[in-house]
């Protein structure tokens, strides 16, 4: 025991997180990653590699069906938390690190899993199809793929149904999760919130959201330093860290200008020019190629940071640990601030005829704050 | 100094695998504190430490209809082209492996890694490693060819493919002076086949970590360590083939080998804080029409100076 | 390990090629058949030239037989994408009115 | 004694490993298979001293199987989950034909009066190689060279679909290429 002990100890030091962001509960998305960051644990790729899977929100019926099949995914030693409030997440994690700790309770669980076979991996859904040509006029295997609802640095809650050629997105149909199911499930506009009253939040959360999405890009762009950096600014701007957040921006805008290397990776990417966002409904200020959105989105959080709407300094250090007053039990907490609404539409639209990795930074790079919850089937 | 290192017996084999394992560790510990510094955290030296103990504690886990022998042969493979790769390289007076054709030996080893890596994607029948697989071969076609090429140019300048006598060839100059593009091209190889920093979109987070994605436990430390056991080897054997071998003052001819290639692989290891990815996409073209172009001519100058010379 | 046994070995390898090459529809297969064959000529040229003629020209022969493979190989690839793309189909039998 | 137990092993493993590729259930097991046929033949190989033949072997087999595995893939559809892989046509007339070629194969292989060693080997195998290519047989190497260049040009005109007028324009004039997805180098 003592070696296994010693060996649990160790192993918690570095534990791996898969989260799991209900729509609409991005705050404490965001929580759970400041909080982890400080404990020193990471942030899993994917099921295979995670220790501690966190549910962040409570998730309509479809959602919870792809939670249990991640939760069975896990290779154990596994713990699961649900939280729904920023408030709650240093105890979440807490309990989580008390279970994984509990040698015996693995051990049992461990044994439970043992007569049900193999994992029920996601993986298993390659199924032999029809051919079709490919972009090259190539006939090829079709490979139907689901991409989401958890996926690392993705929009919580899309589902883009993609057909595959290699690693070609040929069409694509996306759709949110949980569509038209209660508060959880649907997209929280800004207007009519009840919420809109915090107002001291709003200029900050909409800095952060945008930095928020920039580290997600800047991460698929396969730079995790500077995705660290736009995460530190993130987490700087809600605890209310305003000057510092503002000066480590500029910075982090410098760097990612400077870098000749991620201009060449993303330029010409996902062209997207004005009229053909006008059709997709897409926010006027998404055109250019992923570099200049990119650039526009850090832009914007510099805007809204410096922006007129920045009246407030150092005001709203609440939003994260004490958490805004008003929120109706078992609704979301989150405010979604700020940001149109996009349609998943749109993106199923800007992702065919490109690969994988090319369409996961277009969509990054949509900065998405909400999607609309009506479906294109 | 200028004598060719003598082969020794196989039952060293374990020094050069232990001295290989410290090279890997040592790179572990690094990008772990340049990791840890970059996040903030002030554990970052303890996390490879850390990341072994949580998978050794971890379970094994396997996927539906997965080809599991293709799968483990691929996720151990890696470790095992690296300590195959070590045998060649000399130790100042030692090498395990005299091999006439050394320089040719290293290249067919690293040719293995496009079937390792494929492997351990296809394997796991995932979707999402499977896609990573694709990805490391589509960088293969474009790292391989200026690869081979770069290993031309000092195998040239020596007239020898025997690694002991490339590196005995330059005790005047070391051959990174004179064919730095060369040099440089045979790095990113290195960085290539460890799946290592701009060139790791095959284990991506846009994939859900690619080829790693369904590997959990003891597997997915194999093939960790792997990796970085293919970066200290690609560094160590760029030691006698650009780095002037054991030359060096005051040191000793072993400790000169093991002090450039830590010196070496630190740089390489810091290379992915720095660096972007170079998706498979964009660097194609990178690859064929401007690292091979100008490896060919590295080869071209390098060949006129030898006959001139 | 004489001239005779690394020539049985050679013709064991260049019969399981040919079986592969006749009796396999996918032309990636058949392709695979003569890879096989042309493993085992390998294996008996370089099997004759040491026990037999141990000159060096003759190992140029094995280079040879290695351009041949990847020429095959990449030919091979060639034509059986550009069939593909043609008839959307990757058997021979498809293929049968090529012959002329 | 190591030698002849090395190459008997080895034998033992090409040959299986060959008959494996036409009954494996998989694509990838069989494209695997071959190149564990490829390596045993090119361990076999340095076992008879021609150590740069050997090598290369292994270095351009265990890269052609890479991409055939790739290949066989992308036609067929496969998956790891073996699925039962029939391909085989005529099988009734293959099986004899190829035993029959065995047999008189393995008949010359053992019965045939071989000469005994003429002439002995050159001290370094591989630089008498290299010489040896370098001076009398540049010629062979460099018909080898132009035939490879041809087959490049000729593989890629075969399996190309895109033109270079689809891609800069009918008079050649369009400044950047109109690819489906921008490559690396700006042209």
């Amino acid at each position: 025991m003592g070696v296994s002990g010693a060996l649990a100890r160790l192993a918690l030091r570095h534990a791996h997180l898969l989260v799991i962001e209900v729509p609409g509960y991005w705050l404490t998305r965001v929580a759970v990653e400041r909080l982890a960051g400080v404990r020193g644990w990471r942030l899993a790729v994917s099921p295979a590699d995670a220790d501690i899977l966190v549910v962040c929100g409570s998730p309509g019926p479809e959602l919870a069906l792809v939670v249990a099949s991640l939760w069975e995914q896990l290779p154990g030693p596994r713990a699961r938390i649900d939280v729904t409030t920023p408030d709650l997440v240093a105890a979440g994690l807490d309990q989580a690190a008390a279970m994984l700790r509990d040698t015996p309770g693995q051990r049992r669980d461990s044994t439970a899993r043992d007569g049900r076979g193999f994992d029920d991996a996601a993986g298993g859904d390659i199924a032999l199809a029809h051919g079709s040509a490919d972009r090259d006029g190539l006939e090829m295997d079709v490979l139907h793929v689901r991409l989401g609802p958890v996926l690392p640095e993705w929009p919580a809650g899309l589902v883009l149904r993609a057909h595959l050629h290699g690693d070609l997105i040929a069409e694509a149909q996306a759709g949110v999760i949980d569509a038209g199911h209660g508060p959880a499930g649907g997209a929280h506009v800004a207007g009519g919130d009840p919420s809109d009253e915090v107002r001291p939040a709003v200029a900050g959360e909409v800095a952060a959201r945008r930095c928020d999405n920039a580290a997600r890009l800047l991460a698929l762009a396969g730079w995790p330093d500077a995705a660290g950096g736009a995460r530190a600014i993130r987490d700087r701007l809600l605890t209310g860290e305003r000057s510092a957040a503002t000066a480590e921006l500029a910075r982090l805008r410098r760097r990612v200008r400077r870098s000749w290397l991620l201009r060449w990776s993303l330029r010409r990417v996902g062209p997207l020019p004005p009229d053909e966002l006008a059709r997709l409904g897409l926010a006027p200020d998404l055109t250019g190629d992923v570099w200049d959105r990119l650039n526009g989105m850090l832009g914007r959080a510099a805007v809204a940071v410096g922006g007129p709407a920045g009246v407030v300094d150092g005001g709203p250090a609440g939003v994260v640990d004490g958490g805004p007053a008003g929120v109706a039990v078992g609704g979301p907490v989150d405010v979604v601030v700020g940001g149109p609404v996009t349609s998943p539409a749109a993106v199923a639209s800007v992702v065919s005829g490109w690969d994988v990795a090319t369409a996961r930074l277009i969509v990054a790079s949509l900065d998405i704050t909400a999607l609309d919850v009506v479906t294109d089937g | 100094m200028a004598e060719v290192p003598a082969a020794v017996s196989g039952g060293w084999a374990p020094v050069a695998a232990v001295l290989l394992g410290a090279l890997a560790v040592a790179a572990a510990l690094l990008d772990g504190a340049l990791a840890g510094r970059a996040a903030g955290v002030r554990s970052g030296m303890g996390r490879p430490v850390g990341e072994v103990a949580r998978l050794l504690r971890q379970r094994r886990r396997t996927t539906v209809a997965a080809d599991r022998l293709l799968w483990r042969i691929g996720g151990a493979g890696l470790l095992g082209m690296a300590l195959m790769i070590i045998t060649v390289v000399p130790l100042g007076r030692w090498t395990l492996f005299d091999l006439d054709v050394g320089v040719v030996w290293v290249n067919a080893l690293d040719v293995l890694a496009w079937a390792f890596v494929w492997l351990t994607g296809w394997g796991a029948n995932s979707a999402y490693a499977l896609v990573g697989g694709y990805r490391f071969l589509a960088h293969g076609l474009a790292y391989e060819l200026p690869l081979m090429f770069a290993l031309v140019a000092p195998a040239v300048a020596a007239s020898s493919l025997r690694v002991g006598e490339v590196a005995a060839a330059q005790q005047g100059l070391w051959f990174v002076v004179w064919m730095p593009v060369a040099f440089v091209v045979y790095c990113l190889g290195v960085v290539a086949i460890a799946v290592w920093g701009p060139f790791s979109p095959a284990l991506g987070r846009d994939v859900a970590g690619g080829v790693t994605a369904e590997l959990s436990g003891v597997d997915r430390l194999l093939f960790l360590a792997g990796r970085y056991a293919l970066l200290a080897a690609g560094a160590a054997f760029a030691v006698p083939m650009f780095l002037g071998g054991g030359a060096g003052p005051l040191l000793p001819a072993w400790a000169w080998v093991l002090v450039k290639a830590t010196v070496l692989l630190a740089g390489l290891v810091w290379l992915r804080r720095r660096a972007p990815a170079l998706r498979p996409d964009v660097f194609m073209e990178v690859g064929w029409l401007v690292l091979l172009p100008a490896v060919l001519l590295q080869d071209l100058l390098v060949a006129v100076v030898v006959i001139g010379g | 390990m004489t001239v005779r046994t690394v020539l049985l070995v050679a013709a064991a390898l260049i019969s399981v090629g040919l079986y592969g090459a006749l009796s396999q529809q996918v032309v990636v297969m058949v392709m695979m058949g003569l890879e096989l064959m042309l493993n085992g000529l390998i294996l008996a040229v370089a099997g004759l030239w040491w026990f037999c003629a141990p000159d060096p020209s003759g190992q140029v022969l094995l280079l040879v037989i290695l351009a041949a493979m990847t020429v095959e190989m990449a030919m091979g690839f060639a034509v059986a994408t550009s069939l593909h793309r043609v008839r959307r189909s990757d058997l021979t039998d498809t293929a049968a009115d090529l012959s002329g | 004694m190591v030698t002849h137990l090395a190459f008997w092993g080895l034998a033992v493993i090409a040959v299986l490993a060959g008959v494996a590729v036409f009954v494996v259930n998989s694509m990838a097991r069989a494209s695997y298979s071959l190149a564990l046929s490829f390596i045993a033949v090119g361990l076999q190989v340095l076992l008879l001293q021609q150590l740069y033949v050997g090598v290369l072997v292994i270095l351009m087999m265990v890269m052609e199987m890479a991409i055939m595995a790739v290949y066989m893939n992308m036609f067929m559809g496969m998956n790891p989950a073996m699925m039962s892989m029939n391909m085989v046509h005529g099988a009734r007339h293959a099986l004899p034909v190829s035993v029959g070629v065995f047999l008189l194969l393995a008949a010359g292989a053992l019965f045939a009066p071989w000469p005994s060693r003429r002439g002995s080997p050159p001290a370094d195998v591989t630089a008498a190689l290299g010489v040896e290519l370098m001076g009398p047989k540049m010629l062979a190497m460099a018909v080898v060279g132009v035939v490879m260049a041809a087959t490049i040009v000729s593989g890629i005109v075969l399996a190309a679909h895109r033109t270079r007028y689809d891609r800069f324009g009918d008079d050649l004039r369009r400044r950047r290429p109109a690819d489906p997805q921008p490559g690396g180098v700006r042209r």
